[in-house]
């Protein structure tokens, strides 16, 4: 595994917490659902977790982040309760919008968090556009934006990236390549070598990184955050992962892959490879190891009775927030 | 007769046309190997190969835009889009390209395709998979739009649909991919246009689409019970739209209900209530009712998608209304 | 009183609100340097400079989805896009984000932005230039639909749409850019919803929707020589819209004509006319009468345009039609 | 300029023949449009005429052509008659589509000219079907796809090319980057160096070349033409040109535009350069080039004539062909 710069024992074992507590959690939904206890389908992210985590890790608070279907790990960094994705999955008034969104698309403003989208690939313009707004507001701050390798072939992954080039907007394109659109394998939707050099074609750098190697990840993403924190534009990153589980909770993992393909890529899995990264270098050791696991287990199945506790969203529920309440400003003028 | 499920019905119609006409072709997100998303496409890949049906990138503005320009070359593609949500991002390809290419070449060149895509509120899939579009194409001329609600229907409407020289939407409910019904071994078609009469009567009128108009048989089962014959009018296409059967029908019963998953502000029941205003007004014996969803996006959940989607008790309680407001009109007038 | 066109009120409004709050500001296509193709934006770069207004590249998606991202971030952006027919390209950002950012957020983030749009018929432009879109998007909870028709309105409803926290679609026709009218100096605005009577009377209710407004006007004029007083109604915004004013003068004249520029077949004169059908019919005394584009794409040319947008004799012909049938229905009843 | 490959003396006069035409179309309908005789509004080309000619001259009678709003010389290589393209100008009955369309963006199916689109980049993803119809049908035929560098901003230009390269689809697409964007130059609404290499990233060649030289144009359209028919796939074909007049006849030439700019491609201006070329290589001599001066200047006034004399199109022309005329086959099933 590459280096891990300027990361204390502290960070690391952070980081290494946030990787695991994503994976168990996505685990356990995957359970969950098959109990049929979860309202929400879940989209796993099992493998590609070093990302988000990767990624996300280091952002200052007043950042943003505008996560894929797959970047659940940037939920629990940027620091949505465990009990509020997990209450969003079940549908209940204290998960997502008052039960009116599904987990994976949540935002939370308070927490840097811009609300995903079902439309895959639309939220490129929206995260350039947020980025738009700190660069009038001479804030320095940025937006770190992910989406698929599927994405990466909608008509907005072009406009937003030429948009964000042309302004040199403060937004970092976090490209999770993880083999697969749905059941359509990269080589079958894309006739080019790599997506980061596409990134030419709208006059920033792309860059390609190891996506299972969690310190390659922080590192790129880091420098990437600073060159747009200092109004150097944007940058297209590229992690190159796998997803070794099916597109959602309807498909088998096997679903029209090869095994052998999975199989090679669990040798490469994040989180493994982390731990013994950590162990190699001592900053983790048997007992602190399952210590941390005990305590991400615990902070799931509190998430899971917290969610099964809580009520449903109210009928009225249903009726709220259609429009935002219309503001005085609006009369300021008189009326004519 | 033989039962199959609107999911079967498609497939079947498609294998036909696909064997009656080399030109007829098929392709979309993740139809040929995993035999698309909903299933529907399953089996053709292995029957056709791998020209006749594949899969194509994460593209529906490509998906749409490539069907026109195929189809003005002479081939009778057939894309799915797998939402109908995504509508908006394939729309001008449809609108601006599909609709008006016959007109723009003068004749020359029509755009015979059809777009497949899955419609309907479900408590699963949030408020960007879920949404009932068909009003957002209402007002383009050029288009033809098709709400099949049985799986008789679904399959003699789509071999229409393919077989018309001009663009089709052809919209499917994902909550009646898995509804049985009887469909003929034959070659039928149902012509485009043609309402059909789903449940006879005569005390009002219930002019329906895609699951509602399965609500409003459930709903004119519960009335007979109390005596009250409401005539089911299932549209099966709103363009073109079958003016006539509606308006036979309200002149027989002088009351009409019009039932559609969209919400009712600017849905497609205000063109049904329109026509019945300025064509059948002195039948009408009480006020006109719609029903349709609440003015909100679609929301996630059991809960909220149940409080969403228009019920067999809110087309209960039109029918009542328009029964119980019978001489009301005449009073206030 | 000083007489503006509605574009010098419109390029006023913009100033007023860009001055009035430092997070207004604009973009789009040659808005900046160029003024915009329309000039509406003329002088707006030299007096705010190039961080309140500027150009953008040919992405009309990028525009209105990088809108909707700066207004979730509390930016309050003014976008335009060139022609209203490229709504089927900015569509998805519309109807799939703008629309749907408050619910989707529990109400955190609403999107206040808005999209100014030229459209409407015109004989040099063709099928792609001219369309008339508010059907399109009348059936999306969560917009706000805007067809402002003098200078006076254009200037107070677009303050209205800036101020608001929510997304507006603001639809200007590209006849009435040139139309003069008298504006007020002070800082006043046309709240949301609010239709205007732009000609009272008690014959027959003329409702009607941007460059229609006008022609119904003129229709009113000639009809008033023939002792017919028509009250013409301005609807001013179709989304929210204002029901109260449409059945108030409904229940007075008992007759209705609707024109808009749009193909009536589905056209939002549909949901007025339901509107009517439902909660005022016992009022009407003849058959409600639309007025609205035939079913065709627009067409190029003076002589096919002509033919093409509703005129004053269409109207004036609806209102004879509701005047002539005034006994029809009660007898075909 | 460069040379002319297999191009015999009868070839160069006829691609010299085009290119006058063309322009003496365009010089000509901008003074109809002065005068106040025109319906449509002339977006002129003059300046960018070697591209359509150079890449549509050779091509075959089956091929097909998608001309952008400024390829004038597509529809004369193709053969559409001069009168027919006036006549649509004055949207005469004898014009496009009987009247109903203009003239920019007709089409002529007999000829293989798709209809074009006033919706910018849209045709891009229409031309790569009909490249996806010759290529299903085995037929050994090409579609020539013309756009500008403004519609390569456009989410049609990342799908219609990506979806070109996946499929490997015979299809060359030609960008004629004339510098602007209606008033916005390309240095404000794109950040890279050059739109050839963007093609890299749909894995299919990008090729750039001098826009204004006829015989650069036809050297790597007909390779790329070559590519493309023996199912190698597609090319982009970037054509480096400017446009001397204003984006349309409401626009003066200077408009946002410093005229040293203009000036300086006044003197790469395609058509001196061509006739200066043939009478250095003796293919043309003063005699001949009047000769062709005076056929072209008649064929241009009968054209005029011819539209001006043309009726318009008769009202009932506005409801023909909403809906192309159901077929037999509709019925061939039992109705039920
Ligand atoms: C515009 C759009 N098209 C299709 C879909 C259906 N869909 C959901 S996820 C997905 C695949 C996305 O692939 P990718 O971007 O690589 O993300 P991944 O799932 O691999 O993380 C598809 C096709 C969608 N939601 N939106
Ligand atoms: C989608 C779309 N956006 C905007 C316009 C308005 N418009 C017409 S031509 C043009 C500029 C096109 O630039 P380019 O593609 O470089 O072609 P050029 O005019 O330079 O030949 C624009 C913005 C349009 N017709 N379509
Ligand atoms: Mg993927
Ligand atoms: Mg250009």
């Amino acid at each position: 595994m590459s280096g891990s710069g300027g990361l204390t024992d502290r960070d690391l074992v952070e980081m290494y917490r946030w990787l695991l507590l994503t994976r168990a959690f996505e685990d356990r939904v995957c359970e969950l659902w098959a109990q049929g206890r979860l309202m929400e389908l879940p989209h796993g992210s099992q493998g590609q977790e070093a990302i988000g985590v990767g990624a996300c890790y280091g952002l200052r608070g007043e950042d943003h982040v505008l996560p894929s279907l797959r970047t659940r790990a940037a939920f629990f960094v940027r620091g949505i309760p465990t009990r509020v994705q997990m209450a969003a999955m079940y549908a209940k008034a204290t998960g997502a919008a008052g039960g009116k969104a599904s987990s994976h698309h949540m935002g939370d403003a308070a927490r840097g968090v811009l609300v995903g989208s079902g439309i895959i690939g639309a939220s490129i313009t929206v995260a350039a556009g947020a980025a738009l707004a700190f660069r009038l507001r001479r804030q320095d701050r940025v937006v770190l934006c992910f989406f698929g390798d599927g994405a990466a072939q909608r008509g907005d992954f072009h406009e937003g990236l030429n948009f964000a080039g042309v302004f040199r907007l403060p937004v970092v394109f976090v490209l999770e390549n993880n083999g697969w659109a749905e059941m359509t394998p990269v080589a079958k939707h894309f006739a080019g070598s790599d997506f980061a050099s596409r990134a030419a074609g709208y006059g920033f750098p792309g860059v390609r990184v190891d996506g299972n190697d969690i310190f390659a990840v922080h590192e790129a993403a880091q420098s990437a955050v600073t060159r747009a924190r200092t109004g150097l534009g944007p940058t297209l990153l590229e992690c190159v992962t796998y997803r070794l589980r099916g597109h959602c909770e309807n498909n088998p993992v096997a679903t029209c892959r090869d095994m052998a393909e999975v199989e090679g890529w669990r040798e490469k899995d994040p989180l493994p490879r982390m731990r013994a990264e950590l162990v190699r270098r001592g900053v983790l050791d048997p007992a602190r190891i399952a210590a941390i696991d005990r305590d991400v287990c615990a902070e799931i199945e509190d998430a899971v009775a917290f969610a099964e506790g809580s009520p449903p969203p109210p009928l009225e529920e249903l009726h709220r927030d259609v429009y935002a309440p219309e503001s005085a400003a609006l009369v300021g003028g008189t009326r004519s | 007769m033989r039962e199959l499920t609107c999911r079967e019905a498609i497939r079947e119609a498609l294998r036909e046309e696909m064997d009656r006409d080399g030109s007829v072709f098929v392709f979309g997100e993740d139809v040929a190997d995993y035999g698309g998303v909903f299933k529907v496409t399953e089996g053709l890949l292995e029957e056709f190969g791998p020209e006749r049906i594949f899969d194509t990138p994460l593209s529906e503005s490509a998906i749409v835009g490539a069907a026109v320009g195929a189809a003005v070359m002479g081939m009778r593609p057939v894309v799915e889009v797998m939402f109908a949500d995504f509508t908006t991002i394939a729309m001008d390809a449809l609108v601006n390209h599909a609709a008006k290419m016959n007109y723009m070449s003068g004749g020359e060149t029509p755009a015979p395709l059809v777009v497949r895509m899955a419609y309907g509120a479900g408590p699963r899939w949030g408020s960007h998979h879920t949404q009932s579009v068909e009003a957002w194409l209402a007002n383009v001329p050029g288009l033809t739009i098709v709400m099949p609600s049985t799986p008789h229907d679904a399959k003699g409407l789509l071999k229409s649909a393919i077989r018309t020289p001009n663009p089709v939407v052809f919209l499917e409910h994902k909550l009646l991919y898995g509804k049985k019904g009887e469909v003929p071994e034959d070659d039928y078609v149902v012509p485009l246009g043609t309402a059909n009469v789903a449940h006879p009567g005569d005390a009002v009128t219930v002019v329906a689409t895609g699951l509602m108009v399965h609500r409003a048989l459930d709903a004119a089962r519960a009335l007979r019970a109390d005596g009250i014959d409401a005539e089911v009018i299932d549209l099966r296409s709103i363009q073109p739209l079958d003016e006539e059967t509606i308006l036979a029908s309200v002149e027989k019963t002088g009351r009409i209900v019009i039932a559609h998953e969209s919400p009712v502000r600017g849905g497609f029941g205000g063109e049904i209530a329109a026509v019945v205003a300025e064509k059948a007004l002195g039948f009408l014996d009480a006020p006109v009712q719609r029903v349709g969803a609440p003015w909100t996006p679609v929301p996630f959940g059991q809960v909220l998608v149940d409080a969403y989607v228009p019920s067999e008790a809110a087309i209960i309680r039109a029918v009542r209304a328009t029964l119980g407001s019978a001489d009301e009109r005449r009073n206030d007038g």
